[in-house]
């Protein structure tokens, strides 16, 4: 199911205006505060009327200014996991776990059961919204959200308000629910990490407007647009799982070549995305020894972007795919980097941190 | 009990009677009224509002009177009633609608000013997770009024409690049909020497609707602790 | 058989007497609705379920005769009353109407352009060439046993009221009784209301008009009318 | 004005000017007393709570009579007041009183409800940067209660335009001095043919009362609309 | 000053029970969604009152349940940034930021004008809170406890809701609160990038206990302690800037050595705090030549710390001071660390990323 938008909607010296779609899997809205993330996500699920536009979704039109039609929220059946939790302050926590359950002709692709689990609320089932702490009232409201067998889902800084181990414990839920369901999920995100573990299509907002769209792939491994900051760039290789080592290593195959992760939990045979930062990767000319770093990927010069600053983003065409490594100028000059000079991609197996593999 | 006839207990039964119904059957309309104008959008709203207030603005006895010129027995609402087999005019039933209407703008105005304090997010959130306008309303907003709608059942309450001008316009004094405890009062001060047993029914009457008074804030307390989360 | 009587709500005490004793030898039940003479004839105009109204003036029954809603012919006058000027007890004036044209304490009356009792004490003072004097200290209340109650809790010096009225409150004490000529008779006319009569209700209207109950109206300190 | 003699438009601006005051005097008194209820701990706040909605249970005519026995002449609290100058029992001052008294739980209800409906962690947040309890009430629960405040106000306005029981018990009724319209209103009804002239009392008395329900229904939107914030 | 803090307060299901001193600086409180931060800071503000326990600030007794004494929390002058930003929905965000100006006797540290320009909330001064995005309200609600003249800083979660690029520019406000005034700050995070850069004492809540205190550089080097999970550790070192070379790059100097960085803004001299974070270092036997990454520390093994995953944490002395290192078990029996071995740090310039850089 594809979910296409087009709205426009002018606000108190702010214009929405926008057009883009969201495929199936996860497509993250990504801006800067106050660029219209969560207004878009509103009209799409029908809480804000805007002025003009169109909103379908695999193929239904939810609403379309010109045809004048409108379904109201109730019927559009969006998961829409909110900014700020709103809670159902008279509900306990299983009560509005179970609201939306109520109104879902069918339950969803997760039971009740699976989804208290991953949240980490069960101790909480009995108490008011009133008596959680911040992290716990936004992982309820993932769980609602998510229990009300949604047709799509909307998920406005989900994981914001969580500590790193509770996101690492969610993060894979909407890496299931992308690859398993046909359900399109809009997601709004701050984190680069996030961004890049999830996103199947990223569309990159600004001042009401859409500045880039693609999938993420395209988009993040892109060395002409950096759009979370350079700091962000990076590729993603598709590797199998090959083996689980007894000293707590994963070893992993991609293209051929052989990649050493600290051990993962996904079976041997396993597809996965590894994104590799590029700002984690040191190029070599050549093949370096004795270091302590466990992968190393030979390949060639694709291109070379240096910006203003000091660096330097280069693509590395290896048989695993392309790479991508960010270094400086100055490191460029020295190692005399043109396109099509053989090099070598030396990244720590620790690099790849388990947020960053996703299936 | 020596110190009351048992005219002046069929006062009291009557008037708890009167008022037990008045709350219970105005409240819903109540509820619906206060409803459309702390959301709705529609032309007659102002109208509709005004309305709402009249028995607050009009001396009692004119409420009554207009009562008693519409329901009465050659009234046009009261004949139509009356071919249903409903008798208003100089019966119980009609100490009731008396009580109930001039109760009325009091119950609105409580429960309208908890439905304005409802965050619409919340209600918004409800309409996404696939719950229509009356669900919405019967799941969320409902429960979350609730202690508006215990104050405005306890004003409507104590008011026919003490309500007097236009119940005795409407339906008279009719001792054991119509006489509530404000006309028995009444009729008592009109004779000299009738204040001690006059302030015999205050006393019962008052302590009634205090106990009735009491409970209503237990209840919206309790109300209000669910929602604090505690 | 139960019978419902309108009444003026001066009256109660002596009715309330008066229909316990019907009730004993006839077996009748009667129901007895107090109020004041305008909201009765105008319940009983729009059909309210009485069979008898008694007034406490002329103006009302006669309102209702002219709309064919009582029968004229069962009416009859029962009791007369008489004005008195009344003061706090324990007051002992040799000149009554000299020390109240002096002043300057108010004078409690009941709406002295609606309810009789007021009507018929502003008649007396005008005849006695006191109104246009007094007028501003007159403080009106919405019936004649309000303004007694005015006198009897010390609110205000003078008053107003009926004999009877007077009569049954012990903290207040009549200073003058105003003259039957100067102000129009004071009546307490009954009828049957069209549509309504029963044997019993006639039976009750001729109680009304017995011996027995007038000497228990006058035990009330009414006075007989005198024709 | 050919249809209304000059007494009746006196009882109007009379009736105009008791509401008036009566609302505005009571209504500091009212948000203190809903303020106490809605957030203090105290002995005797039931009590208090009972006290307040008296008004409501008794009827009028008892609130007026217990009004006189205290405020008037010869009582304690009327001779307090006399000897500071100021008379209240057959006043226009006393007519304010009884409508006051008579408004007051309308008042409270309301106002409580809103400050009920107030987060208090918006007063925390008053109190962290630095706001003392007076502060926070002026500067964050005042502006928040605003549309209870002035549903409150016109509910007691609305009411003092219609009391007429407490009011000519304890004031009685004094052409120019304490006739208010009700009174005037009675006074016609007393009288066989007068309801014509009632009548046209009613119009302007409801006409007046309408007009201020719906100034105060613009000035609530307004409150409302700026903490919607848009 | 200092706050010390010691609190007991048993909740439903849950039992705060803390002691700790946040010395002048910046406090970082960290701990998982619901280990009892917001109850902590709720405590100090004064707006809980716990059952027992005492609250001190430079001496001055807060609270102490012992000896009955309690200041109300508006004599505290506590800036409190709540995590839920409580803005007044009746107030414009002019008259929200100036709300606790009326009450402090004198003006803060930064005037009004440096507080709008720091958050870029200019355009919206004439706004309600109703009309802002989550992440402008938060900003907000930052300024408004700012531009009280606190006498102490609470902030719970400040950055949450905000992009990276705004993030960025308000971190260096929170450093220089830190270095140039003398007011205790308590701040929440979960990002263990900001915790890094900011704290200069470091309190982990557990359940509502402190698990570990101490200094910054002391708790996040300690290799036995990685309280922000492995991906954190990081060692601390202080450097100062020698020179800005024309190819954007800034030549800093520790202990001797040179360390090469994208470009900073601080001017020749200064003095800075670096954070290494311990999986950006690749650990090489020889002195590795031809590679992009331009920093390399020369030393010896200190300490070697494996736990149970595929990971070792290696400490390597050197004239900069202690450098982390975290490398796969594999690497480090392929390179025969032991204590004592010599050894060589390689880290990249663009991994030492700018928010790590503090002053
Ligand atoms: N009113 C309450 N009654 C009972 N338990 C409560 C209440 N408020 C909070 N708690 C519990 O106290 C614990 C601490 O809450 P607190 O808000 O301090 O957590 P936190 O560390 O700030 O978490 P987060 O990072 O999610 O905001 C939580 O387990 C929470 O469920
Ligand atoms: N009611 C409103 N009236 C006028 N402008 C508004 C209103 N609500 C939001 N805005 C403005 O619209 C813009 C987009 O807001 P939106 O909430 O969509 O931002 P966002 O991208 O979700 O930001 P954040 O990451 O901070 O949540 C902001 O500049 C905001 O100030
Ligand atoms: O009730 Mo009357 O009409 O004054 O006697
Ligand atoms: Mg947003
Ligand atoms: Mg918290």
């Amino acid at each position: 199911m594809k979910l296409e938008v087009e709205l426009r909607h002018p606000m108190q010296g702010f214009t929405l205006d926008v057009a883009f779609a969201a495929p199936p899997g996860l497509t993250v809205l990504f801006g800067r505060s106050g660029s219209g993330k969560t207004t878009v996500i509103n009209a799409v699920a029908g809480l804000l009327r805007p002025e003009r536009g169109r909103v379908a979704l695999g193929g239904e039109t939810l609403q379309d200014s010109a045809s004048r039609i409108w379904l109201p929220p109730h019927r559009r059946r969006m998961g829409y996991v909110f900014q700020d939790a709103r809670l159902f302050p008279h509900l306990s926590v299983r009560q509005n776990l179970g609201y939306g359950r109520w109104f879902a002709k069918t339950s969803g692709p997760t039971s009740f059961a699976q989804v208290i689990e991953m949240l980490g609320i069960g101790p909480l089932l009995d108490r008011r919204p009133g008596a959680l702490s911040g992290g716990e009232r936004q992982r309820v409201a993932i769980g609602r959200a998510l229990l009300a067998n949604p047709r799509a889902i909307l998920a406005d800084e989900p994981l914001a308000a969580l500590d790193e181990a509770r996101k690492g414990e969610i993060l894979p839920y909407f890496e299931r629910l992308r690859d398993e369901t046909k359900i399109p999920i809009l997601y709004v995100s701050h984190s680069a990490a996030e961004v890049a573990r999830l996103a199947t299509t990223v569309v990159v907002l600004q001042d009401g407007r859409v500045i880039r769209q693609g999938s993420a792939a395209e988009v993040l491994a892109d060395p002409a647009v950096t759009p979370l900051g350079a700091r962000a760039a990076g590729a993603i290789l598709t590797a199998r799982v090959v083996a689980h080592h007894a000293d707590g290593l994963t070893e992993l195959e991609a293209g051929g070549e052989r990649l050493f992760l600290p051990r993962i939990s996904h079976p041997e045979g396993t597809a996965l995305r590894l994104r590799i930062p590029a700002q984690e990767v040191i190029l070599s000319r050549q093949r370096p020894e004795g270091l302590s770093a466990l992968n190393i990927l030979s390949g060639h010069v694709a291109q070379i972007r240096s910006g203003d600053g000091p660096g330097a983003l280069v693509s590395l065409s290896t048989r695993a795919g392309t790479v991508l490594a960010r270094i400086t100028r100055r490191s460029a000059t020295a190692l005399e980097l043109r396109e099509g000079t053989p090099c070598h991609a030396v990244i720590k197996s620790v690099a790849i941190a388990p947020e960053d593999i996703g299936r | 009990m020596t110190w009351l006839g048992p005219e002046e207990w069929q006062a009291v039964a009557l008037s708890l009677k009167v008022s037990a119904w008045a709350t219970a059957l105005s409240l819903p309309l109540a509820l619906l009224v206060a409803h459309a104008l702390a959301r709705g959008r529609f032309v007659g709203k102002a109208l509709l509002n005004g309305l709402v207030h009249l028995p607050l603005i009009l001396p009692p006895v004119v409420t009554g009177y207009l009562l008693l010129l519409s329901f009465g027995p050659t009234g046009t609402l009261g004949q139509a009633l009356a071919s249903v087999g409903l008798t208003l005019a100089f019966h119980w039933t009609g100490a009731a609608l008396a009580a109930a209407v001039m109760g009325f703008p009091l119950m609105v105005r409580a429960i309208r000013l908890s439905i304005e304090a409802v965050d619409p997010k919340l209600e918004q959130a409800a309409a996404t997770l696939g719950a229509s306008r009356l669900w919405v309303f019967a799941t969320v907003t409902l429960p979350l009024i609730l202690p508006g709608l215990i104050a405005g059942a306890i004003l409507g309450f104590a008011k026919a409690m003490g309500e007097f001008g236009a119940t005795i316009t409407f339906v008279s004094n009719i001792p054991g049909q119509t006489q509530t405890v404000p006309s028995a009062i009444y009729a008592f001060l009109q004779v000299p020497g009738g204040e001690s047993a006059a302030a015999r029914l205050v006393m019962i009457s008052v302590a009634l609707a205090l106990g009735a008074l009491l409970a209503s804030e237990a209840l919206a307390r309790r109300a209000a602790r669910r929602v604090a989360g505690t | 058989e139960q019978i419902t009587v309108f009444a003026a709500a001066s009256l109660k005490t002596a009715l309330d007497d008066i229909a316990a004793g019907f009730e004993a030898t006839t077996g009748n039940s009667v129901a007895l609705s107090f109020a004041g003479s305008s909201v009765l004839a105008r319940q009983i105009g729009l059909g309210a379920p009485a069979q008898i109204f008694i007034s406490a003036n002329p103006e009302w029954m006669d309102w209702l005769a002219e709309q064919g809603r009582i029968d004229p012919t069962s009416r009859r006058d029962l009791v007369s009353n008489r004005l008195v000027l009344i003061a706090p007890a324990g007051h002992a004036p040799s000149h009554p109407l000299a020390d109240l044209a002096a002043g300057p304490g108010r004078i409690a009356m009941a709406l002295v352009e609606a309810v009789p009792a007021g009507i018929y004490g502003k008649a007396a003072l005008t005849h006695l060439d006191l109104w246009d004097q007094l007028a501003p200290r007159v403080v009106q209340t919405d019936n004649a046993r309000a303004a007694l109650a005015l006198v009897a809790t010390g609110a205000v010096p003078y008053g107003i009221v009926y004999a009877t009225d007077a009569q049954a409150e012990p903290r207040v004490m009549p200073l003058y009784t105003f003259d039957t000529d100067t102000h129009p008779p004071i009546r307490y006319p009954a009828a049957l209301v069209t549509g309504q009569d029963s044997a019993a209700a006639r039976a009750l209207l001729d109680h009304l008009a017995s011996a027995e109950a007038r000497a228990i109206l006058f035990r009330h300190g009414f006075l007989p009318v005198e024709e």
